[in-house]
């Protein structure tokens, strides 16, 4: 089942900025997609669009199966969920507890559930001591884990974070990205993220849509997309650092390996195989952790 | 009470108090909040006399948010964000010349051009209590008396004053600055009358009021001034650079 | 200022931050009348000492006492003087200053001594909730009260939107001043309209923004909030006896002035 | 001559908050120094003081030889310049014009002298067509430029800037780098940026300052800073992942490795010689470019 279909889709702003022009962008149901994209590329427009900020010109988006204009709005926040790129557009309560169980209580449940909801999606985004604490009071990274158990709290099928990793430095990035992908993986939740990062993506993502200008240039699995440099290039992005090493060598230097390597553990993995047996130092093994 | 505004000496004791006001005036840490009354400096039955006087104003004010928000679901975000926003001017110091120390101003102008006067009181009716509550500016006590001094009077005039200078063809930079102006002393004015009713006790209520009002004059006049260039110019800052924003917050054409 | 803006003495934990703010505010609200209907100086001086003594109990920086007791008590002695040097008949004593009498009387000594005390009893007492309880627990304590709705609505996201743009207008504020934006009267004013100019526009921008991620979550125009918790037994217990020991020292007072 | 010399800086926050704890920080005239810290480290503190927004309870701050507390407003600012995060809350004239001039007119500079500065400046970040276009039609990019050549415009010594790169994306990333080292190398501009990305610091930073929770954990040039790799965990950063493969190939497969290399050019020369001369593809220099 398609937990997004988008087809063809035009946008235009009033201003006359043409932000999205003829996009396609279909996820299945548990799926982990990146759109990647540089600055001014579309991302945040094709978040809009999918969960009803903003209308299209033309083209057909439909969430779940059916038609985005046909469903209430209640309807549409329980299968798509935003989490904004500042938390503080997002955080509008005085406490956390409060912001948490704003969704649920605009759901009309009754209070034990909200609380029930609120522990839970704080525990999910370890976030349960902070339940009391004032909002202008967390720290950024904190802030950006509320604002996702805000909206973990509405139960959407589908999760949607723009640059859910800005601003965070480089442990904050690590543990946001494994909370993600651990919603995704356990608890079957299909998530969409846009960045413009690019090396983290390829341990997360299953797909990725390279967007540039509005348009969609390529999508696919992460090896097949990183394999084409001037389609990269021309997006405005990069490769990840340890693919553009391995790319150099092959290209520049004719070490011979195989497709491109994306992660760390896949360049080592080729790596090893290349250099001679003797090279290695005896008996480091016992050195290593 | 007899004596002190008898003819015979009236000037000479005149000057002294205006000095004398005027001069620990001058040295408050932030004078613009002497515009504010302090907690429990009214006697009760004045307190809640203002109070009485206050809440209809608010109550007004909220049922033209609740039927605007009906209307446009924006609304409520909208009053908020621009409460927030006028919360933080009132607290931004500004040189004022006379005085020479730094001075407040009160916001209530623009607030009321950007959101007209009925949610401006409601705005100032939370950012005066947020003020008393946690900045020991005004009081609870107080709060009905500023509501009507800030709120009503500063809102009501500062509109008044925009609407009919816009009817009239004035240009709309100067009408904001003679609503800025205006509101500012308007607030200035009955802050002032509402301390004279509760105290001249036994002496003339007119001979108070005007004692009490030349005694702000340094510090107020400029002041006024300051807040109605303030308001024009923030306006005139909105309306180059976002003007679509205006027209999302308009009240009453404005702008 | 801004940094006076600042509830993290809220958040500590003590006696006073746990009772139920619902007491707090009417045990305020009695002692605030107790001092505004005071006829003599002692019971607003006893509530002001109280109140002082029990914020230095809880280890309130003097700085931050001190900034927020300068105004009222400016005012207490601007009161001071006028009333004692321009009302009342019965001479006290006198000067002369530059060719000006003034002679000082007793009456009016009085009444200014005592508008004083009831502006530092009260100031203190609202000084004291306002380091015990932080905003969010106040706008719950006002539901009880049935203050409006929409007003708490609005009193909600201004809180918390002050401290938002509070930020970014510290910053623009400083960008101006790092570029000299401050160094000429007439360059200063110019400077500050362009900043309360681009604070109402951040504030515009940011409320679209977040009346945006309100309405994914369901905002239909009414924030919900949740039901109140009863009030325990234990915070009712403090609050009868508060309000007895209030009740009783005017009372006493009364007694006295009689 | 030192360009900036801080000596044992204490800083509290008026809540209670240490946000510096005896920090030492020297920078000499002409160096590119990177300030390397997690979210809440202080980074953003030390540049307050270092620019006089904040006053140090205790401790020494001297610019260009001089006390900061000595020093007019006028004086201070032509030595130091601060190029804020976030653009939005830097830019607030409504044209770039207007914006990049609002520094040299405060300084009363004849008009002439106004415009010369203007156009050399936006030159020089290569926003020259942007003259006269409103500030907020400009993209994220664009902006970050912009407030840049307002800072420039001051002909401070000392450029300071607060997370230059972050919000762009890796296009943008590379070129404020090379706008930046452009500036330290042709115009012997000091440079000082605030950062908690790794990976594009060793290119270009002379040396680099650890920041972790107010204390400096170590200083010195990016290679020497990169081998300590417990520290670089304990400031809740991460090696550049170039570095972190040769990390991981040196340390738990064996394989020799000179010190650690931080570049990609480093690495690839290193594991050249590694690689045995028949494994390499013969004829493929051709195919390169
Ligand atoms: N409200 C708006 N009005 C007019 N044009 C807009 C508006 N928002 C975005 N645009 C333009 O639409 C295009 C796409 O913008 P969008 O914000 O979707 O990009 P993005 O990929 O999210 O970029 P970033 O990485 O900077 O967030 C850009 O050219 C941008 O300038
Ligand atoms: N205005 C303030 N009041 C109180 N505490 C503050 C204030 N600003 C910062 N802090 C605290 O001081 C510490 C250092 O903050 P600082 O902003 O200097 O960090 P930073 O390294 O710039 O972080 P980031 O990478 O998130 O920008 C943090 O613990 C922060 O919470
Ligand atoms: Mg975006
Ligand atoms: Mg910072």
């Amino acid at each position: 089942m398609k937990a997004i279909a988008v087809t063809g889709v035009h946008f235009t702003y009033d201003d006359g900025t043409e932000a999205l022009s003829g996009v396609d962008f279909h996820v299945s149901e548990g799926e982990f997609v990146a759109v990647l994209g540089s600055n001014g590329s579309g991302k945040t427009t094709l978040i809009g669009l999918l969960v009803g900020l903003l209308k299209a010109k033309s083209g057909r988006i439909a969430i779940g199966g059916q038609e985005i204009g046909s469903l209430s709005a209640e309807e549409l926040y329980k299968r798509v969920g935003l989490v904004f790129q500042n938390p503080n557009d997002q955080l509008f309560a005085a406490t956390v507890e409060e912001d948490v169980a704003f969704g649920p209580r605009n759901l009309n449940l009754p209070e034990e559930e909200v609380q029930a909801r609120v522990t839970e999606v704080l525990t999910a985004v370890a976030a349960l001591p902070l339940r009391g604490r004032a909002i202008h009071h967390l720290s950024f990274g904190e802030q950006k884990r509320v604002s996702l158990a805000g909206v973990l709290a509405m139960r959407p099928a589908v999760l949607i974070l723009d640059e859910p990793t800005a601003g965070l430095d480089p442990a904050g990035e690590a543990q946001m990205m494994q909370l993600l992908k651990k919603l995704n993986r356990e608890e079957r939740m299909t998530v969409i993220l846009a960045t413009h990062s690019v090396d983290m993506l390829p341990l997360f993502a299953n797909r990725i849509y390279v967007l540039d200008r509005g348009r969609v240039l390529q999508q696919g699995p992460s090896e097949e997309i990183f394999c084409h440099q001037e389609m990269i290039v021309r997006a405005k992005l990069r490769l990840p650092y340890v693919s553009r090493l391995m790319y150099e060598m092959k290209r520049h230097d004719g070490v011979p390996i195989d497709g491109l390597p994306l992660t760390i553990g896949e360049a080592r993995a080729q790596l090893l195989e290349l250099i001679p047996k003797e090279m290695i130092l005896p008996g480091i093994e016992e050195i290593g952790p | 009470m007899d004596g002190i505004w008898t003819k015979k000496r009236y000037a000479s004791r005149f000057a002294a108090v205006v000095a004398a006001i005027a001069g620990v005036l001058a040295s408050l840490p932030a004078p613009a909040f002497a515009m504010h009354i302090s907690e429990g400096l009214l006697p009760a039955s004045w307190a809640v006399l203002w109070y009485v006087v206050a809440i209809p104003f608010v109550a007004l004010g909220l049922r033209e948010l609740q039927r605007r928000n009906e209307e446009f679901p924006y609304f409520k975000p909208l009053v908020g964000l621009v409460g927030a926003a006028v919360f933080l001017i009132s607290c931004m110091p500004i040189p004022v010349p006379t005085a020479g120390t730094c001075s407040h101003p009160c916001g209530t102008g623009i607030a009321a051009i950007l959101i007209g006067p009925g949610l401006t009181v409601v705005v100032a009716s939370i950012a005066l209590t947020l003020q008393a509550l946690f900045l020991a500016h005004g009081g609870l006590t107080t709060l009905g008396a500023n509501i009507v001094a800030m709120g009503v009077a500063g809102s009501y005039v500062g509109f008044g004053t925009w609407l009919i200078a816009r009817r009239l063809g004035v240009p709309w930079i100067a009408a904001a600055f003679l609503a800025g102006l205006l509101s500012d002393w308007a607030t200035y004015a009955m802050t002032s009358f509402e301390l004279t009713a509760a105290f001249h006790a036994g002496s003339s209520f007119s001979a108070m009021f005007s004692l009490i009002l030349i005694a702000f004059v340094p510090t107020q006049l400029p002041l006024g001034i300051l807040e109605g260039i303030l308001c024009a110019g923030a306006l005139r800052f909105v309306r180059n650079r976002k003007p679509e924003l205006l027209r999302m917050a308009a009240a009453g054409g404005a702008a | 200022m801004f940094d006076l803006f600042s509830d993290i003495f809220t958040y500590r934990d003590n006696a006073l931050t746990r009772i139920d703010p619902r007491a707090k505010l009417v045990i305020a609200l009695a002692a605030l009348i107790a001092v505004l209907t005071a006829e003599r100086v002692v019971l607003p001086l006893c509530v002001f000492g109280v109140c002082l003594g029990t914020v230095a109990t809880l280890r309130i920086p003097a700085k931050l006492v001190t900034a927020r007791l300068a105004a009222p008590l400016s005012i207490v002695a601007v009161l001071v003087v006028i009333q004692t040097f321009f009302t009342g008949t019965t001479p006290l004593f006198a000067f002369t200053v530059a060719g000006w009498h003034f002679t000082a009387k007793a009456e009016g000594l009085r009444q200014g001594a005592l508008l004083g005390a009831r502006v530092l009893g009260s100031v203190s007492v609202v000084f004291l909730l306002s380091v015990v309880t932080p905003a969010h627990r106040i706008f719950q304590a006002f539901r009880w009260f049935r203050i409006s709705r929409n007003w708490l609505e609005i009193a909600i996201l201004m809180y918390r939107y002050i401290f938002v743009l509070m930020d970014q207008v510290a910053d623009l504020a400083a960008a101006q001043r790092l570029r000299l934006g401050y160094t000429a009267r007439g360059r200063a004013m110019r400077s500050f309209t362009a900043l309360a100019g681009s604070t109402i526009i951040h504030s515009l921008e940011q409320a679209k923004r977040t009346h945006d991620a309100m309405r994914l979550r369901g905002y239909r125009g009414t924030m919900p909030f949740g039901p109140l918790p009863a009030l325990g037994r234990r915070d009712r217990l403090i609050t009868a006896l508060c309000l007895i020991g209030i009740v009783s020292a005017r009372l006493l007072e009364w007694g006295v002035s009689k």
